[in-house]
């Protein structure tokens, strides 16, 4: 066979700029390279000498996608750093908060990124003309879920209650039985993207290797406790160094995330669904059940289904902590000191990690953040390699759609990958 | 009605994509205004390619950080009539021109082991490449004002933002002046309103994501943090975050 | 429906009859106002027009007062409103509330000369004087009209020259401040104020109407002083931001002046001390 | 007429208002100070009279809101958003100052043509105004006689005289709000006591405009160098216009509503110290310097208004001094003015 190279280049329905670059001998991929052109942002730089309080704001500004997951996690960081412990319902706020961007994410990726591949158009808006239900309950998803970030962060994209210490002010007491409601009413929709989701044809395709989740006692993990690998290791924030590294590949894209040992790894729903299974509340059960999905899942496709299995969890959980009610203390006033602080959280699209060094003033002397699209993107382009050869003979075109679904379903977000530097698109 | 739907592209350059979100995030007012706005372009959520008719409006997220971006932005200038600077960091670079300071060499390193593989540059708001038309304030920008504008354009008016401060819409929401009462230094005073003082109203200093209202008078508030102790390190700070408040003070 | 009502802010409702062009960047838009309520309205005064979605413009009626049942306004595209209307069609329908401010005093200089100056725009509510005064040519002396724009191509009314030029007793001076190649122009070139040397007034019996960019109100003024008249002898028309019309909103404060309801004619004897009248 | 309302009876008395069908305004805590807010039935106990300035004065929010619909229009149909006859607003506990404010703005509102918004919720409000029973440092309101005590112009006013309140009658539809809600009758000692508590809260005022004469000294100052020594400090944030109980100053704009498919068209506060202010087309400013907008505000309270409303378009009630990030002091202004400062 003649040896052709697949450039798709600008993927899109992904959040940010980046490119996949196959070149297939004989039915073999020689070579994949996801390439990320979005231009290099310099967070870890710039945050050199800000205040450390101002890291939930800053920091929130890598991604638009998943602001959320950022400052929470900048926060919990430097909280680390500084040995401030916050008291049970602002940790349990910040879940709620956490899950309506993870909830938000989820909707904006099934129905107007993902979707779009599995019922034939090439925008959720092309497909609001014939499918106007479909696309409305995608929305109607997500304003429930901004709804609950705005009610709980002060607005959507870019929170600004949430700082060092816990909340700047407690949600609106009186809005609470509007927002409960609004939750409990969009468990319908989410029932029907489960039945929706279930029925999209996914390829056939497995791979096996290692997954990282965040791991705690009694929860579906999110926001609190320690990494957790298929392998059955465990570790915080402060020893993620010495099990994940990063190597910057030449060819341009992404530093590159190696699990200790040298290998690829996958973090995001597939992982939290393989490893915390157990924690999902019952009706989250009852759906995978239905829809036909355990663990150990294989076939990263069908991360979409996990994704509306994990609104449901979502939904289930932000209500039962909002009905405790939502009052939290005052943020406590942190004592600046110098200090090293790092954290684990698990973004929408997987584990993400951020750590700071602060000197004596609170000032970052040291930034280091890997995002979970550079954890997966490794894993994307051995994923690449293990699906080629049964698909090779395709034409271009299928073989181009079908591998940017495969992308997709990654839900890189590609903003937010501070380490992705850019540039040349390379063509042969 | 008139001239038929107005053809539109979303764009980006170094961003975090927010400013795009908020148009997906109008969600059922996005299928109302797409009766009156064709998303020609719009790479987030849509296949289709880069348009070769002109178009009416572009809508440009980011800074210019590279001369990728440079040639792109040019580009765009030259196939729409009318440009929007969309958010901070299209306005003035924002955050990302947090670094400008620094050298590029060391910001790099800072990075990337190996930086001779990084070309970037300082970062630029658009009107450093190009004219820009209007601007949509914010980081992110605001829904509603994103709406008024899309809705102005689509009658072919040139859209409007009112002229007011955030400080005025901290005190018609009747709050409690975070600098007079706690000494934090506060940039409403002098920063773009229509926000509805997001910040200050959710108990946090405006950190002046919506830039610097034509006619406030930045210096006079420097006088004022400094007259109230705030320190000069502080201040600068301060004054290098989301606008270019600090050139006005510097030239 | 809309008439009946107190509500000073609800515009009635009017519908374009004709759209002329005056020049690349002005329309006259010829308005009648539905159910039969006819506009009436005094030389000077203005009317404030409503683009709906887009807000409202004050705008001087520029048309002649005799004529009954509709009225026109002369206007010039610079912004959001004025470039939606630049989109309206005949038969379109607009808001309109009015008609508002003091017009000119022409009952008070009745008998006397006249002599009228107005620059670019400023003549669009100057029409209407000269309008009224060929109507009524006996009650007013002899009539000079001063006439200047920036090229040949900004005047406005350019078609009715001659037959103001006809008018008994009446002088129309024209003058640009630069006229582009290949354009045709036989009459003068300069500022406008260069134009009264044509005129020999006869002190204490001639008044002065005088309209235009604030600047060359200013050096207009400064000129007539010189020459002798006196500050109550000279009328000027004034714009300033208008969000009402009726000295609510606040914008149009000059000193303790409204534009809106005491001018925007004034005397200069009574705006001579303001500040912020003219930089 | 004069009764007694005991403090603890306060929640009942404002209880029994929001029974005859008014819509309550009092003012609630909210940090260090007193905010006015609408109250329902469960809320009475939070009404707390014990303050001396909010921060936005009461009566302007109510009665010009920050952002007013006046029209809404569709389909070539107008309609207007007056307020109807079934808002029946009661305020309860605003200060004497804040009530003038309120007189001064019905000179402008009520002035013809009459602006019928202002005129219909004014025609639906019921004032309890408050007498002081303390002034601070900022407060000069009795430069104007404008405070710290009310005789007219309101139609019930309460006293603070310790364990309970002077309520005394202003006019019939404030004895009608009382109706049947018993209050003792007060006696001449409560009406002395009154005296003494007003008496005093003058003595606590230490801040004054000399106003003999003022007018032809601010005139006399258009072009004095005071307004560009002011125009360095000022950061022209428009703070003092918005918080300015007697700025009445609107821009108005229009705005799609997209679910109805409708336009709105609303007014929302502005104020003079804005560049956009006095903006005209084609970029000209009639105020392009700060020093001549912060000349318009003052001179607007301390000199305009006489010509154009009959009195000065100050009440003393310290907000702007409050709230200028920059420190401006209006009164010092005068002072220095009129030479009695450097
Ligand atoms: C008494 C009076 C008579 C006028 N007569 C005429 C006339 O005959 N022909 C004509 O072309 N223009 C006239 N103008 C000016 C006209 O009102 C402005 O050109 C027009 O308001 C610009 O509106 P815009 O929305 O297109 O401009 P923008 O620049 O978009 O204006 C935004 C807002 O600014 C205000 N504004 C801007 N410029 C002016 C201005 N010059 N005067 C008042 N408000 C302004 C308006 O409130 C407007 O809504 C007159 C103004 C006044 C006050
Ligand atoms: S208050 Fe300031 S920082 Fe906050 S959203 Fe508004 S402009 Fe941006
Ligand atoms: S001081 Fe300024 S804003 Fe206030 S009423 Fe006067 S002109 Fe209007
Ligand atoms: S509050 Fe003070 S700083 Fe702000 S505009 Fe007024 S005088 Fe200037």
């Amino acid at each position: 066979m003649v040896d052709r190279t697949i450039v798709y280049d600008y993927i899109s329905r992904v959040e940010g700029q980046g490119s996949l670059e196959v070149t297939i001998s004989n039915g073999e991929v020689k070579d994949a390279k996801l390439q990320i052109f979005e231009a290099p942002r310099f967070f870890e730089a710039f945050l050199r000498g800000r205040r450390a309080l101002e890291l939930p704001e800053l920091t929130s500004r890598i991604c638009g996608i998943c602001p959320i997951a950022h400052a929470i996690t900048a926060a919990k960081a430097v909280e680390n750093a500084l040995e401030i412990s916050l008291d049970e319902r602002t940790v349990a706020l910040r879940k709620a908060l956490a899950l309506s961007g993870m909830m938000q994410s989820h909707a904006l990726h099934i129905y107007f990124l993902a979707a779009p591949d599995y019922l034939g158009y090439p925008s959720a808006i092309a497909a609001s003309k014939d499918l106007l239900d479909v696309v409305k309950r995608g929305f109607r998803l997500k304003r429930i879920a901004n709804m609950v970030s705005e009610y709980i962060g002060g607005r959507v994209v870019h929170p600004v209650t949430l700082t060092v210490g816990g909340f700047t002010r407690s949600p609106p007491a009186e809005k609470l039985d509007e927002i409960i409601k609004a939750l409990d009413s969009s468990l319908q929709d989410a029932f029907e993207t489960i039945s929706l989701v279930s029925n999209f044809k996914y390829p056939e395709f497995e791979s096996d290797h290692i997954n990282i989740a965040l791991s705690n006692k009694g929860e579906y993990a999110v926001t609190e406790g320690v990494a957790k690998t298929s392998s059955g290791e465990y570790f915080d924030g402060r020893d993620y160094r010495k099990y994940v590294n990063e190597e910057q590949v030449p060819y341009s894209n992404t530093k590159r995330s190696i699990f200790r040992g040298g290998s690829s790894f996958e973090v995001g729903p597939v992982a939290r669904f393989n490893l915390n299974y157990d924690f999902l509340c019952d009706t989250a059960k009852e759906a995978a059940e239905k829809s036909g999905v355990r663990p150990p899942l294989k076939n990263p496709f069908k991360s979409t289904i996990i994704r509306a299995i994990e609104i449901i969890q979502a939904i289930e959980e932000m209500k039962s902590i909002l009905k405790e009610g939502v009052n939290v203390p005052p943020p406590q006033k942190p004592k600046l000191r110098q200090g090293m602080g790092a954290a684990l959280t698990e973004a929408p699209r997987g584990l993400l990690y951020h750590s700071y060094i602060l000197d004596k003033e609170g000032r970052v002397s040291k930034a280091d953040i890997v995002t979970p699209t550079a954890h997966n993107s490794w894993r994307i382009e051995r994923d690449v390699y293990e699906l080629v050869p049964s698909i090779a003979h395709l034409d271009d075109n299928s073989l181009r759609s079908l591998l940017g679904m495969l992308v997709r379903s990654y839900d890189p977000c590609i903003s937010c990958s501070v380490h992705a530097f850019t540039v040349r698109l390379i063509r042969e | 009605m008139m001239n038929g739907k107005l053809k539109v592209g979303v764009f980006k350059l170094a961003s975090c994509s927010g400013c795009q979100m908020v148009l997906v995030h109008l969600e059922e007012s996005l299928l109302e205004v797409l009766k009156y706005v064709e998303l020609k372009y719009f790479r987030m959520v849509s296949d289709d390619d880069l348009p070769n008719e002109p178009l009416d409006v572009a809508i440009v997220e980011g800074a210019v950080t590279n001369e990728e971006e440079g040639i792109m932005i040019k580009k765009i200038r030259k196939m729409s009539r009318f440009l929007i600077a969309a958010g901070a960091c299209a306005a003035t670079g924002g955050l990302n021109a947090i670094k400008n300071t620094t050298p590029e060499g060391e910001v790099e390193s800072t990075v990337y082991s190996s930086p001779e593989y990084i070309r970037s540059g300082k970062a630029f708001g658009l009107n450093e490449y190009v004219n820009v038309d209007a601007y949509l304030y914010g980081c992110p920008i605001d829904g509603r004002e994103l709406i008024n504008t899309l809705m102005s354009l689509a009658i072919r008016v040139p859209p409007y933002i009112p002229g007011i401060t955030v400080c005025m819409e901290c005190k018609m929401n009747g709050n409690e002046c975070i600098f007079l009462t706690r000494g934090e230094p506060c940039l409403g005073p002098v920063t773009v309103g229509g926000c509805n003082a997001l910040c200050p109203s959710n108990g946090v200093t405006c950190e002046g994501c919506r830039g610097v209202l034509k006619g406030t008078n930045p210096k006079g508030l420097e006088l004022a943090w400094t007259n109230a102790g705030v320190s000069p390190d502080l201040i600068r700070l301060k004054l290098r975050k989301y606008s270019d408040v600090y050139k006005l003070l510097t030239r | 429906m809309s008439n009946e009502s107190e509500n000073p802010y609800l515009p009635a409702f009017a519908k374009v009859v004709e759209i002329r062009d005056e020049n690349s960047t002005t329309k006259t838009f010829k308005l009648r106002m539905l159910n039969n309520k006819a506009l009436r309205f005094r030389p000077g005064q203005f009317d404030i027009i409503s683009y709906f979605g887009v807000g409202e413009s004050a705008f001087s009626i520029s048309s002649s007062p005799e004529e009954k049942d509709v009225f026109e306004n002369t206007i010039r595209k610079v912004g959001r409103v004025t470039t939606a209307l630049f989109n309206v069609k005949p038969g379109d329908i607009l808001g309109v509330r009015g008609p508002y401010g003091k017009p000119w005093p022409l009952e008070r200089v009745m008998g006397s000369d006249l002599i009228i100056i107005a620059g670019g725009m400023g003549l669009a509510p100057l029409r209407p004087v000269i309008h009224y005064i060929a109507k009524h040519r006996d009650l007013y002396g002899s009539v000079d009209i001063l006439y200047g724009a920036r090229t040949p191509g900004d005047m406005i009314f350019t078609y009715e020259f001659d037959s103001w030029r006809n008018i008994p007793n009446t002088r129309l001076y024209l003058t640009v401040d630069y006229v582009p190649p290949n354009t045709k122009w036989e009459y003068d070139v300069g500022v406008v104020t260069e134009l009264l040397k044509y005129v020999k007034p006869r002190m204490r019996d001639t008044n002065v109407f005088v309209c235009g960019p604030e600047v060359m109100m200013k050096f207009t003024a400064q000129l007539l002083l010189r020459m002798g008249f006196y500050p109550s002898e000279i009328f000027l028309s004034l714009e300033r931001r208008m969000k009402c019309g009726i000295g609510k909103c606040g914008h149009c404060q000059i000193g303790y002046k409204y534009v809106c309801k005491d001018g925007p004619v004034f005397n200069l004897e009574e705006i001579g001390l303001l500040p912020d009248v003219i930089e | 007429m004069a009764f007694v309302l005991k403090k603890e009876e306060l929640p009942h008395f404002s209880k029994h208002i929001i029974s005859k069908e008014y819509g309550l305004f009092a003012p609630v805590r909210k940090e260090a100070r007193s905010i006015f807010k609408r109250i329902d039935e469960n809320q009475v106990g939070e009404v707390s009279l014990d303050y001396i300035r909010t921060i936005m004065p009461p009566l302007k929010s109510l009665l010009i809101p920050p952002k007013e619909t006046l029209l809404k229009i569709k389909d070539g149909k107008i309609e207007e958003m007056l307020p109807g006859p079934e808002n029946k607003t009661a305020i309860l506990g605003v200060h004497p100052c804040d009530v003038n404010a309120m007189n001064l703005l019905e000179r402008v509102y009520m002035d013809r043509p009459k602006d019928p918004y202002f005129e219909a919720r004014r025609k639906n409000l019921i004032i309890i105004a408050l007498n002081c029973s303390s002034a601070d440092e900022k407060c000069f309101c009795t430069s104007f006689g404008t405070g710290p005590s009310l005789e007219e112009g309101f139609d019930l006013i309460l006293t603070d005289l310790g364990d309970r309140f002077l309520v005394e009658v202003g006019s019939r539809k404030g004895s009608e709000l009382i109706g049947d809600f018993y209050m003792p009758k007060a006696s001449s000692t409560d009406l002395m006591e009154k005296d003494e508590t007003i008496r005093r809260v003058k003595g606590m005022i230490r801040r004054h405009v000399n106003t003999a004469g003022l007018q032809r000294i601010m005139t006399g100052a258009l072009y004095n160098p005071i307004w560009n020594e002011l125009a360095d400090r000022c950061t022209g944030c428009g703070a003092c216009n918005m918080v300015c109980p007697t700025c009445f100053c609107f821009n108005v704009i229009d705005e799609p509503e997209l679910d109805s498919g409708s336009v709105l068209r609303s007014r929302t506060w502005d104020g003079c110290l804005l560049w956009e202010y006095a903006e005209v087309a084609l970029g000209g400013n009639f105020r392009k310097d700060l020093s001549a907008r912060i000349r318009q505000f003052v001179n607007h309270k301390m000199n305009y208004w006489l010509n154009q409303y009959g009195a000065l378009g100050c009440v003393g009630c310290g907000r702007c001094i409050e709230q200028c990030p920059a420190k401006i002091d209006i009164t010092s202004i005068v002072a220095r003015l009129r030479g009695e400062l450097l």
